[in-house]
């Protein structure tokens, strides 16, 4: 397993120049698990939370579950990437993670079907038949030559989720997915979520709580906070007043 | 006591106590800076300041 | 990279705050000039070169702020980094499409401008060229500066702080090909270095704004 | 960087410069020379200064105003060097991650800034009496202005973010992106004017140097500011690793 370990400064002169730059790449293969071994994540100086440890193999999905503030899309940007650990490791293959952030990454001024085509470009998947995936899943078809600033909250929702299916990633990385969805939405996101998993797919998935998708295995982050008594945070700070 | 500075007494005056005045000022707020931190510091640790 | 440098460039002109708002300014900047220094003709062919990259380098200074913020606004921009092309690559397409938008424009707008400034007629071919040449890096360093600053609140003053002094070797090396071109002399060493300038810009910024957006987006 | 000075006195280990890359280890090695060292810094620039103003000949072409050079030479001389010392340190921060490096960079930046005022402030006086106006835009004056504005867009980033990491971060891609166009600018503007500085005041070559009595209190105006600036840059440099000490601190004080 190729760990991306951040620890103290001076434990860490033997890594990789590429790795302390931040320009790490995870593990990579169709075969890969998304792998997560005692696991801490800062936001700024502060760790929110630590020694988390979970593993999602094929057809599964791992819900996420936690107070405000414990850490969930902290956790996803982590695992898409963007954010480097604090200590412990993620392994996974980075180029089939896909992240829907609590933001639908959606233009006012481009329309739905723009959006489906720069995306399926941006990703480089077979321009129609991603489309039409994406559309029937999500009924926008009657949407498509709307502007993204003249749609409601819970269809830009929609054409957030949308995103996710034209990618082509086999790891779906949603943060409150059905935040805005109304129910017959709700419900077909649950069946495209199932439809990838039986495909092979994994997912990791927040939400305050498990509702709607107590089917799947959870993980609570307010377990992991700073007051858990694993991964004391001690090693990722220069500054601790105590070795002075 | 100030040498003989002929016609450029003022020049030579006003540079020298230009390059006076910076100096003091870094050196100043320098320790200014470094006096309250250690004493912020030594608050937040419980220690007595010196 | 290349469906992102295509989006880039269509949202600019749909939204018409790029081109044609960086087209107005210069001409109100020339109306501005003109009615500062006065009509004749002589006084503003003498500021002519220095005005025109002036303007050319404050009409890219503006629209900089532009670049990151919307997308990171929307979310946008972390499902770009995270996305199969290089980080870098991504850099290189938001400055390709900002150089597109405005820099190519502004060029081919130019010799327009020089009319109205009385430019001497012998020193045109130079001063598009030289614009062209200078306007890449007018972007890429941009693009860098705006890396370091879409995050910030108050970030377009800021922005304005540290972009400036980085335009400085091509402001220099620009207006200075255009003034000897206008008396006749040989300006080709000061045009190759502005390419110089232009090719270094154009080479490294893209890796430093790939470090830059990495470390804000983390 | 100053980070090799002090032995590790009672080290068991062989000690080596990154030892001091340890906030804790630098604090304690700082503290103990600082005293000294700022002695002697001091110490120095009075001697220098007290020589060069009271004890060094009128030129027989620029007059009094030769003295004006042992403020402006050693100025300028830390103005440029203080930018390479924040590149190293910002490199090295990039590279290695210590995150003492990082602050030193940022310690240094306010001193190279008041360096860099110094030279243009004594420079313009002297240009008044030399060439008859404070400023003309000659391209080594021009390149002290770019220069000044690197130091000011420098300092403005690292009070404008929040996060101390990532402000190192990008503090020190600035620093290094900036060094490639402010020695670009630096040759730019020989194509731009032609120039009024006279050349090198030093010069390893004996024979276009200056006299003896300019060139060694000379030597001992740089030595005094070499170590002065040395010395803040510790200074501050502590001062930083503080409150940085105390905003961790903090920040266990809430969460407990």
């Amino acid at each position: 397993m190729r760990a991306r370990m951040l620890v103290g400064a001076y434990e860490r002169p033997k890594m990789h120049i590429g790795q302390r730059l931040g320009l790490h790449r995870l593990q990579k293969g169709l075969g890969v698990n998304i792998e997560v071994v005692n696991l801490a994540c800062r936001r700024g100086r502060r760790i929110v939370f630590s020694g988390l440890n979970f593993r999602v193999r094929e057809n599964q999905c791992l819900v996420i579950i936690g107070d405000n503030g414990t850490g969930k899309s902290t956790l996803l940007h982590c695992l898409a990437g963007l954010l480097r650990p604090a200590a412990g490791a993620v392994a996974a293959d980075i180029d089939e993670m896909v992240l829907l952030g609590h933001r639908d990454a959606v233009t006012a001024r481009m329309s739905t079907s723009e959006h489906l085509r720069f995306w399926a470009d941006f990703y480089g998947t077979d321009a129609g038949g991603a489309i039409k995936k994406a559309s029937d899943a999500l009924g926008l078809a009657p949407l498509l030559d709307r502007a993204a600033y003249e749609l409601s909250a819970g269809q830009r929702r929609r054409l957030g989720l949308a995103r996710i299916i034209v990618s082509g990633r086999r790891n779906w990385l949603l943060d409150e997915p059905t935040t805005a969805l109304d129910v017959p939405s709700q419900a077909r996101f649950m069946e495209f979520l199932t439809m990838h998993l039986e495909d092979g797919g994994r997912a990791v998935v927040t939400g305050h709580s498990s509702g709607g998708m107590d089917e799947f295995p959870s993980v609570d982050l307010t377990a992991h906070g700073q007051s858990a008594p694993q991964g004391t945070p001690a090693a990722v700070d220069d500054f601790t007043p105590e070795e002075i | 006591m100030i040498p003989d500075l002929g016609t450029h007494a003022v020049a030579v005056l006003t540079a020298y106590g230009i390059s006076a005045v910076l100096i003091f000022a870094i050196v100043v707020l320098s320790l200014l800076q470094a006096r309250r931190a250690k004493r912020r510091l030594d608050a937040a640790e419980g220690r007595k300041s010196d | 990279m290349f469906a992102l440098y295509l989006r880039d460039v269509r949202l600019a002109l749909r939204s018409g705050s790029g081109t044609a708002n960086a087209l107005a300014f210069f001409l109100l900047l020339v109306l501005l000039v003109s009615l500062g220094v006065g009509p004749g003709r002589e006084g503003l062919a003498a500021v002519a070169p220095g005005m025109i990259w002036v303007g050319t380098l404050l009409s890219c200074l503006f629209s900089l702020d532009r670049m990151f913020v919307p997308d990171h606004d929307d979310g946008v921009l972390e499902v770009l980094v995270t996305g199969p092309a290089p980080v870098e690559g991504i850099a290189a397409a938001k400055a390709l499409a900002h150089w597109t938008t405005i820099g190519l424009p502004l060029t081919a707008a130019s010799p327009f401008f020089a009319y109205l400034f009385s430019l001497p007629a012998g020193a045109y071919p130079w001063l598009v060229l030289s614009i062209a040449m200078g306007t890449p890096a007018l972007s890429f360093i941009g693009m860098f500066s705006a890396a370091l600053t879409f995050p910030l609140r108050r970030g377009s003053l800021l922005l304005s702080l540290l972009v400036l002094p980085m335009y400085l070797p091509t402001l220099i090396l620009g207006v200075q090909t255009v003034k000897l071109a206008a008396v006749g002399a040989s300006m080709l060493p000061v045009l190759l270095f502005l390419g110089g300038v232009t090719l270094i810009a154009v080479a490294a910024t893209p890796f430093a704004a790939a470090f830059a957006l990495r470390a804000n987006l983390g | 960087m100053n980070l090799g000075h002090g032995s590790g006195a009672g080290a068991a280990s062989r000690s080596t410069i990154w030892d001091y890359a340890n906030p804790a280890r630098f604090m304690s090695a700082t503290g103990r020379i600082l005293p000294a060292a700022s002695a002697t810094a001091g110490g120095t620039l009075a001697v220098g200064v007290f020589w060069s103003f009271f004890l060094t000949p009128d030129d027989y072409q620029h007059g009094a105003t030769v003295k004006i050079m042992f403020l402006h030479v050693p100025a300028a001389l830390m103005a440029i060097n203080g930018w390479l010392m924040m590149l190293a340190a910002s490199l090295v921060w990039l590279v290695r991650r210590h995150h003492v490096s990082a602050l030193a960079a940022k310690a240094a930046a306010p001193v190279g800034l008041t360096m860099t005022l110094i030279a243009l402030a004594t420079g313009a006086i002297w240009g008044k009496p030399a060439w008859g106006a404070y400023w003309v835009w000659d391209p080594r004056l021009t390149s002290f202005l770019v220069l000044l504005t690197f130091y000011i867009a420098y300092v403005a980033l690292w009070e404008a973010i929040d996060n101390p990491d990532l402000a190192a971060d990008l503090t020190s891609i600035l620093c290094i992106v900036g060094s490639v166009f402010a020695l670009l600018s630096r040759y730019a503007v020989l194509f731009w004017s032609q120039g009024l500085h006279q050349g090198a005041s030093l010069s390893l070559d004996r024979e276009s140097h200056i006299d003896n009595a300019y060139y060694v209190p000379l030597l001992v105006c740089i030595a005094g500011f070499v170590m002065s600036f040395l010395v803040l840059v510790l200074l501050r440099t502590r001062n930083e690793i503080r409150l940085r000490q105390l905003a961790v601190r903090t920040a266990r004080r809430d969460l407990a």
